[in-house]
């Protein structure tokens, strides 16, 4: 029971509980807040796992920029307590039973598949910012053009849609 | 004792860093707060505080038990959680942001249970410091917004809102005014960033020079970040009352109040490293005199101190104020003696003045400047910051590209 | 050499001019339409004039000259392209199609000058000429069948041009219905032709690699290898039929004189001079198969000659102009067919050359008197013209003697040497010969007699209409013309084959020898010294034949008007049989129409259309829409549902993906 | 050290919960939630495994994938404000013009 298992287990504690809290919080701004709680949780782990960037930007994207978007838009609509509608029938313990099946199946197959992984898996070395950057701007840098160019067209396209059309 | 202590030698180090640090930001922020009145003040032409100990140097402490005792009603229809968690939120993360700061090169130069001290919590060797503290400061927004939300009041409501979009808005000019610094440093260490900028001629070598206009950017993006005068709208008085705190009394609002200075602190802290070679003297290392500055200056404030409080009547003025005289000239007169010592200090000296100036500044434009309309806000933000940060970041690359890393 | 290189020049100019009247011809002065079409027939002439020229100058090897344009239809081994040949045969049908047509066209300015739909006519016409040009130049048999179907569907439009009269437009749907029917077996004829050879082009040319065309392979098969198995015999009939089709043989004649419902011109041109002598061409085109099946031969000849028989007694009778004139068309058609059953393509060739320049006249003739009198057609209301229309009169009597077989018309050699030839053949038996000689004199002798019976009864004997409605009027120049030109031309036209008589050789025959002399050669070698025997007393006899019809017609319409009357009396029942032509429409509708109409109404739109079309249509449909309302169920529209769905395909995905014995329960098979 | 399993296994419960969310929220604004949640679920995994591969592709990939999620975020959010705008109500059950 090493320091970092310790340190493993309770981000993933942290994470799932975020996770549940997430489905059973009834407003917005709690789901989002449990669902911050996740990502926090999870840029942790990304440390524990020695990528450092990726935890970084994980921080400062998501927690920063896409939930402070979320929770912006709930506070604009000024959202309530969710109400609790049940007009599916479909969704109510077939889902349930379907999420579970799905999460099993994925389990399983992982279960199946990482024996492999397994072998390799080492001590987390730090993997440089710098070999990220190459990797980036050498291997993908056609994605990642096509990227930047995806999030101008959200831009634009957020612009259209969220604007009041002028009467 | 150290067979049992050291296995948890760097835990219990780090905690009392912690703890030291603590006490040290918290009492600067209260000094600040007399700071910022007194010079204030001063620009308007008036005392400020003057009553409470010499030069109302103990106005902090009457605060300090003011916001402690006062009563503190929560308001009915706030949604209690978040109503409590935001103000922790604030203080805990603007706390943290200093913990990343690096206070000096050096350790110290004796061990402690086997353990290496460095000056600042964190190991020198945090490869993203700089990322670290941004991800903290975009964190940082929620203490805000939320607190906004939760008091379930008008005002509060929308200075939450404000203070998102505008945090939103100028983050992003925050992250790309760095990417400069970043650029010519070729890392987010932000050791390495202050050792980068060292150089035969000193002063020279900081990058306030080559990223002069990313310099620019990054002061007026950290100034809306930290929600200070001229930025202040998510607690513009005349407009909404005190924004998203209004609904907070006593120890809570103290939170906020302190969760404001420290980022102060951390930006100016950010700015010194990043642009005015953090703790690099302005001369040239060659100039050995220099090192002889703290003490020139500490021998005649402590000279003017001692003579100062010999003039007060009261008890106190007349035993405290000649005692912390004493103190200093002491210990400028230590430094000309152990220069040993003297070397050591060095660095934290001249990074504890540029803060200082910078917090200054802070305090000078508190005073002076108006505050911005909110669409004039956002529009600045969006239409100048970002596109003058970003076309910093092309020049820089290309410039590199052109000359390899500048000077 | 341009032209030659470029011979689609040739048959495009003319669908060009189709087209621009087609299209904008509508709102376009008369004099704009006509000097379009007129102007792209004109000019095609001239290119087929030009091509001649330059085909004269091409030595021996070089003949067939094929061109390939573009490959048009390309399926394994067969390959049916865009290739135009020119070899002597084609040479002399462009000269009389460009020729002849372009007279028309010019005529045609004249006659449809007051008639609606100018452009449309024009229009037509250029079309047609278009596709007849494709027919007589196409270098293989799916080309020429485009042609061929192209000339039926003008043949067809111009028929039916006064489409609001019910008779013009049931008139065009016969011809079609009944040229569908030889097209079938042209069809199957081509069918087993590329089933036998493995190909249908005519000849071999560099284009195709120098793969052996049809004739090239068919031609050194000796007369036993294909007779006797009967393939190539049972494909010339098929062919043969095609051709009956189009050219109005026995038993598929019927569509032509009804076919006289359209425009004169139209008649003259399509249903005289071009088109239906298209099957006498295909069967010249293709002699080589045909010399090797004897037994087809002789159904051709007999065929031919009966036909020929046959029309020329309906003509005998006929009083409307047109519907005489349409009835010696087919005779003169058996005529055409007789000489290639017995072997003499050339002869046939020539007839249809000469038949060409009179026939259109008389047509043209016809449609002047028609002009003149008004757009009256009987006979029985005419009479007495020759002094108001003396042109007409003269050119018509001009185109008269030709068809008899007067010396020295045209007439006379084409039909003499056909009666030689006949006379002399020895397929399916010695004296069949002579019987088919005999048949064929006695043709010419009625023939002699219905035509000059028309004259007579047209431009003779007092005026059988009343003074005060119709004023009778020369027709202008521009009718005039053509008829001169045709009138000079069906009287020199024949002199091509007049040397024969002073034992010079027969200049046409010569021509086209190259052509069919694969197996032309032996007879014509052998049998020269019989020909000269033969030729002068043959001669006579038919000039004897022809003039006998024409004392008959002169003693009966000019002498006696009052006997013909009494004759038809005395003869009732055979007078009313050839006055009815023989039922033989009747019969048809009996025999064939009603059952059809019958059976269609009954069982293939009732039964087989209603109820199991229709049925499976729209059982089709009512499946469709079950299943419609059963999956409808699924679009709940509430996105939770739909989410649900998601994960179902989710797990469905990960399924087949991952786990491969799952798939064929999924039923996805990799 | 940590197995990689661990992380796969933790991913994959993080996302079967998103899956749950995803199905039994019914305000907009937290479905979409709970799809960024699976989003970083999938992220957990390429890291682990970038890690475990000692190949920095997984996390290129998740560098990606949060730029697109930002991109998504940026249009979905301005959509449900068109959708709160028209149908007043963020509940998706009462958003269901697709019903006949």
């Amino acid at each position: 029971m090493t320091a970092s298992l310790i340190i493993f287990f309770v981000l993933a504690a942290l994470a799932v509980g975020g996770a549940l809290s997430l489905i059973f919080q009834k407003h917005p701004i709690h789901s989002a807040l449990s669902l911050i709680v996740v990502m926090v949780a999870l840029a942790g782990l990304y440390l524990l796992l020695g990528a450092e960037f990726v935890a970084a930007v994980q921080i400062i994207v998501y927690g920063g920029a896409i939930m402070v978007l979320f929770v912006f838009v709930i506070m604009l609509l000024n959202a309530g307590i969710e109400e609790h509608t049940n007009f599916s029938k479909l969704a109510g313990f077939p889902g349930l039973l379907l999420a579970f099946a799905l999460t099993g199946f994925i389990a399983a197959t992982i279960a199946r598949s990482t024996d492999t992984v397994q072998a390799a898996a080492q001590p987390g070395n730090m993997a440089s910012t710098k070999d990220l950057s190459t990797m980036i701007f050498k291997d993908f840098v056609y994605p990642f053009e096509l990227t930047s160019f995806l999030i101008l067209v959200a831009v634009l396209g957020a612009i259209v849609l969220a604007q009041r059309e002028k009467a | 004792m150290n067979a049992f202590l050291s296995p948890y030698a760097w835990l219990i180090i780090t905690v009392v860093k912690v703890l030291l640090l603590l006490f040290i930001v918290l009492t600067v922020n209260a000094y600040l707060t007399w700071f910022e009145r007194k010079v204030v003040a001063h620009i308007q032409s008036r005392w400020g505080p003057h009553r409470v100990g010499p030069h109302g140097l103990l106005q902090p402490m009457a605060d300090g038990l003011k916001f402690l005792f006062k009563e503190d009603p929560t308001p009915a229809g706030v949604d209690r959680f978040v109503y409590f968690l935001a103000p922790l939120l604030a203080l805990a993360l603007a706390l943290t942001s200093i913990a990343i700061i690096p206070f000096g090169p050096d350790p110290l130069p004796w061990k402690i249970l086997g353990q290496t001290i460095y000056l600042g919590i964190l190991p020198p060797n945090v490869n993203i410091g700089i990322l670290a503290l941004f991800a903290i400061t975009a964190l940082g927004v929620y203490g805000v917004a939320l607190a906004g939300w939760s008091s379930n009041s008008k005002y509060p409501l929308l200075g939450g809102l404000r203070s998102s979009a505008q945090m939103i808005s100028y983050e992003l000019a925050l992250t790309l005014s760095v990417v400069g610094v970043l650029l010519i440093a070729g890392s987010f260490n932000l050791t390495e960033i202050i050792n980068d900028q060292t150089s035969r001629y000193g002063i020279l070598g900081w990058n306030i020079f080559p990223q002069f206009l990313g310099f620019i950017c990054f002061f007026i993006a950290a100034v809306a970040e930290t929600n200070r005068v001229p930025f202040d709208l998510p607690e513009a008085e005349s407009e909404l009352v005190a924004g998203f705190h209004t609904e907070y009394a006593s120890f809570k609002f103290a939170m906020f109040f302190i969760a404001e200075y420290t980022s102060m602190i951390t930006v100016s802290c950010l700015c010194a490293i990043l642009f005015f070679g953090g703790w690099l003297s302005p001369f040239p290392a060659t100039w050995t005199w220099t090192y002889y500055l703290p003490t020139v200056l500490l021998l005649p404030a402590g000279l003017w101190v001692i003579w100062d409080g010999l003039r007060y009547e009261t008890i106190f003025g007349k035993v405290i104020l000649p005692g912390i005289g004493a103190v200093m000239c002491i210990l400028a007169i230590a430094l000309v003696i152990f220069p040993g010592v003297n070397n050591y200090i060095q660095a934290p000296f001249w990074l504890l003045s540029k803060i200082f100036v910078f917090l200054f500044v802070y305090v000078w434009m508190r005073g002076t400047l108006p505050r911005l309309r909110y669409d004039q806000l956002m529009a600045f933000g969006w239409k100048m910051l970002l596109p003058v940060s970003i076309a910093n970041v092309v020049i820089t690359s290309f410039a590199i590209l052109r000359w390899g890393a500048i000077k | 050499m341009p032209i030659l290189e470029h011979l689609w020049i040739i048959p495009l100019l003319p669908l060009l001019g189709a087209t621009v009247n087609g299209l904008f011809g509508r709102t376009w002065p008369n004099k704009i339409v006509n000097s379009v079409a007129i102007g792209a027939t004109g000019l095609s002439f001239l290119a087929a004039l030009e091509a001649v020229r330059e085909f004269f100058l091409l030595s021996p090897e070089q003949i067939p000259w094929v061109r390939q344009y573009f490959s048009w239809i390309e399926a394994g081994n067969f390959r049916a392209g865009f290739d135009l040949q020119v070899d002597q045969l084609t040479v002399v049908m462009l000269l009389v199609v460009t020729g002849v047509g372009w007279l028309i066209h010019i005529y045609s300015t004249g006659y449809m000058a007051h008639e609606g739909g100018y452009y449309r006519f024009f229009a037509y016409l250029n079309l047609f000429m278009f596709f007849m040009l494709i027919l007589v130049m196409a270098a293989n048999y799916v080309l020429l069948f485009v042609g061929w179907e192209g000339v039926g569907l003008a043949s067809y439009l111009l028929i039916g041009f006064y489409f609001l009269r019910k008779s013009a437009a049931d008139a065009g749907k016969k011809a079609f219905i009944v040229n569908r029917i030889g097209d079938f077996g042209f069809m199957l004829g081509m069918f087993l032709l590329f089933r036998t050879f493995g190909t249908l082009d005519f000849f071999k040319h560099a284009g195709a690699g120098g793969a052996l065309g049809l004739f090239d392979k068919a031609a050194p098969l000796s007369a036993e290898a294909m007779g006797h198995l009967g393939t190539l015999t049972v494909a010339c009939l098929l062919l043969f039929m095609g051709a009956a089709g189009k050219s109005a043989q026995i038993p598929l004649y019927v569509w032509l004189p009804d076919a006289m419902e359209g425009p004169t011109p139209v008649s003259a041109l399509i249903h005289a001079a071009t088109m239906v002598t298209a099957g006498v061409y295909v069967v010249a085109r293709s002699h080589v198969l045909f010399m090797h099946a004897p037994t087809a031969m002789l159904v051709v000849a007999v065929v031919g000659c009966a036909t020929a028989l046959f029309a020329a007694t309906i003509g005998l009778v006929q009083t409307d102009i047109k519907k005489v004139l349409a009835y010696s068309t087919v005779s003169q058609l058996g005529y055409m067919f007789l000489a290639c059953g017995v072997g003499a393509f050339s002869a046939g060739i020539f007839h249809l050359m000469t038949h060409a320049f009179f026939k259109a006249l008389l047509f043209l003739a016809a449609g002047s008197v028609i002009h003149a009198m008004g757009g009256e057609q009987d006979m029985l209301h005419m009479g007495g013209l020759s002094k108001k229309i003396k042109w007409t009169y003269v050119t018509m009597f001009t185109g008269t003697l030709a068809i008899a077989g007067i010396p020295p018309l045209s007439g006379f050699f084409s039909k003499d040497s056909i009666l030689l030839s006949a006379y002399q053949s020895e397929n399916g038996g010695p004296n069949v010969g002579h019987i088919l000689y005999a048949a064929g004199l006695f043709t010419a002798l009625l023939t002699s007699f219905y035509m000059f019976r028309l004259i007579f009864l047209t431009f003779f004997g007092k005026e059988r209409y009343d003074e005060h409605h119709v004023h009778v009027h020369e027709s202008p120049k521009s009718m005039l013309v053509p008829l001169a030109i045709l009138a000079v031309l069906s009287i020199v036209g024949g002199w091509l084959a007049a040397p024969a008589f002073w034992g010079k050789p027969d200049y046409f025959a010569k021509f086209l020898e190259p052509v069919f002399a694969a197996p032309g050669a032996s007879e014509a070698g052998t049998a020269e010294a019989v020909v000269h025997a033969l030729e002068t007393p043959l001669a006579i006899v038919a000039v004897i034949t022809a003039l006998a019809g024409l004392l008959a017609a002169y003693w009966l319409y000019v002498k006696q008007p009052s006997k013909p009357d009494k004759l038809a009396k005395f003869f009732g029942g055979a007078y009313q049989t050839l006055l009815h032509k023989y039922y033989v429409d009747e019969f048809y509708n009996a025999a064939v129409v009603r059952p059809l109409m019958w059976l269609s109404t009954n069982v293939f739109w009732k039964a087989v259309d209603v109820s199991i079309i229709d049925g499976a249509v729209n059982g089709i449909a009512e499946g469709i829409t079950v299943v419609g309302d059963g999956t409808r169920r699924t679009q709940s529209g509430n996105t939770r549902s739909y989410a649900v769905w998601v994960v179902v395909g989710a797990i469905v995905i990960v399924a087949v993906i991952f786990w491969p014995h799952v798939r064929p329960v999924l039923g996805v098979v990799r | 050290m940590i197995p990689t399993n661990y992380y796969i296994v933790l991913s994959a419960i993080l996302f079967g919960l998103g899956v749950l969310a995803f199905i039994f929220k019914r305000n907009i604004i937290s479905i979409f939630m709970s799809i960024e949640l699976m989003l970083n679920a999938v992220n957990l995994a390429f890291v682990a495994f970038s890690q475990a591969m000692h190949k920095l592709d997984g996390q290129v990939f998740v560098l990606f994938v949060i730029v697109v999620a930002a991109a998504e975020a940026a249009v979905g959010l301005a959509i449900i404000i068109l959708t709160a705008r028209n149908r007043q109500s963020l509940n998706v059950e009462r958003v269901d013009l697709l019903k006949l």
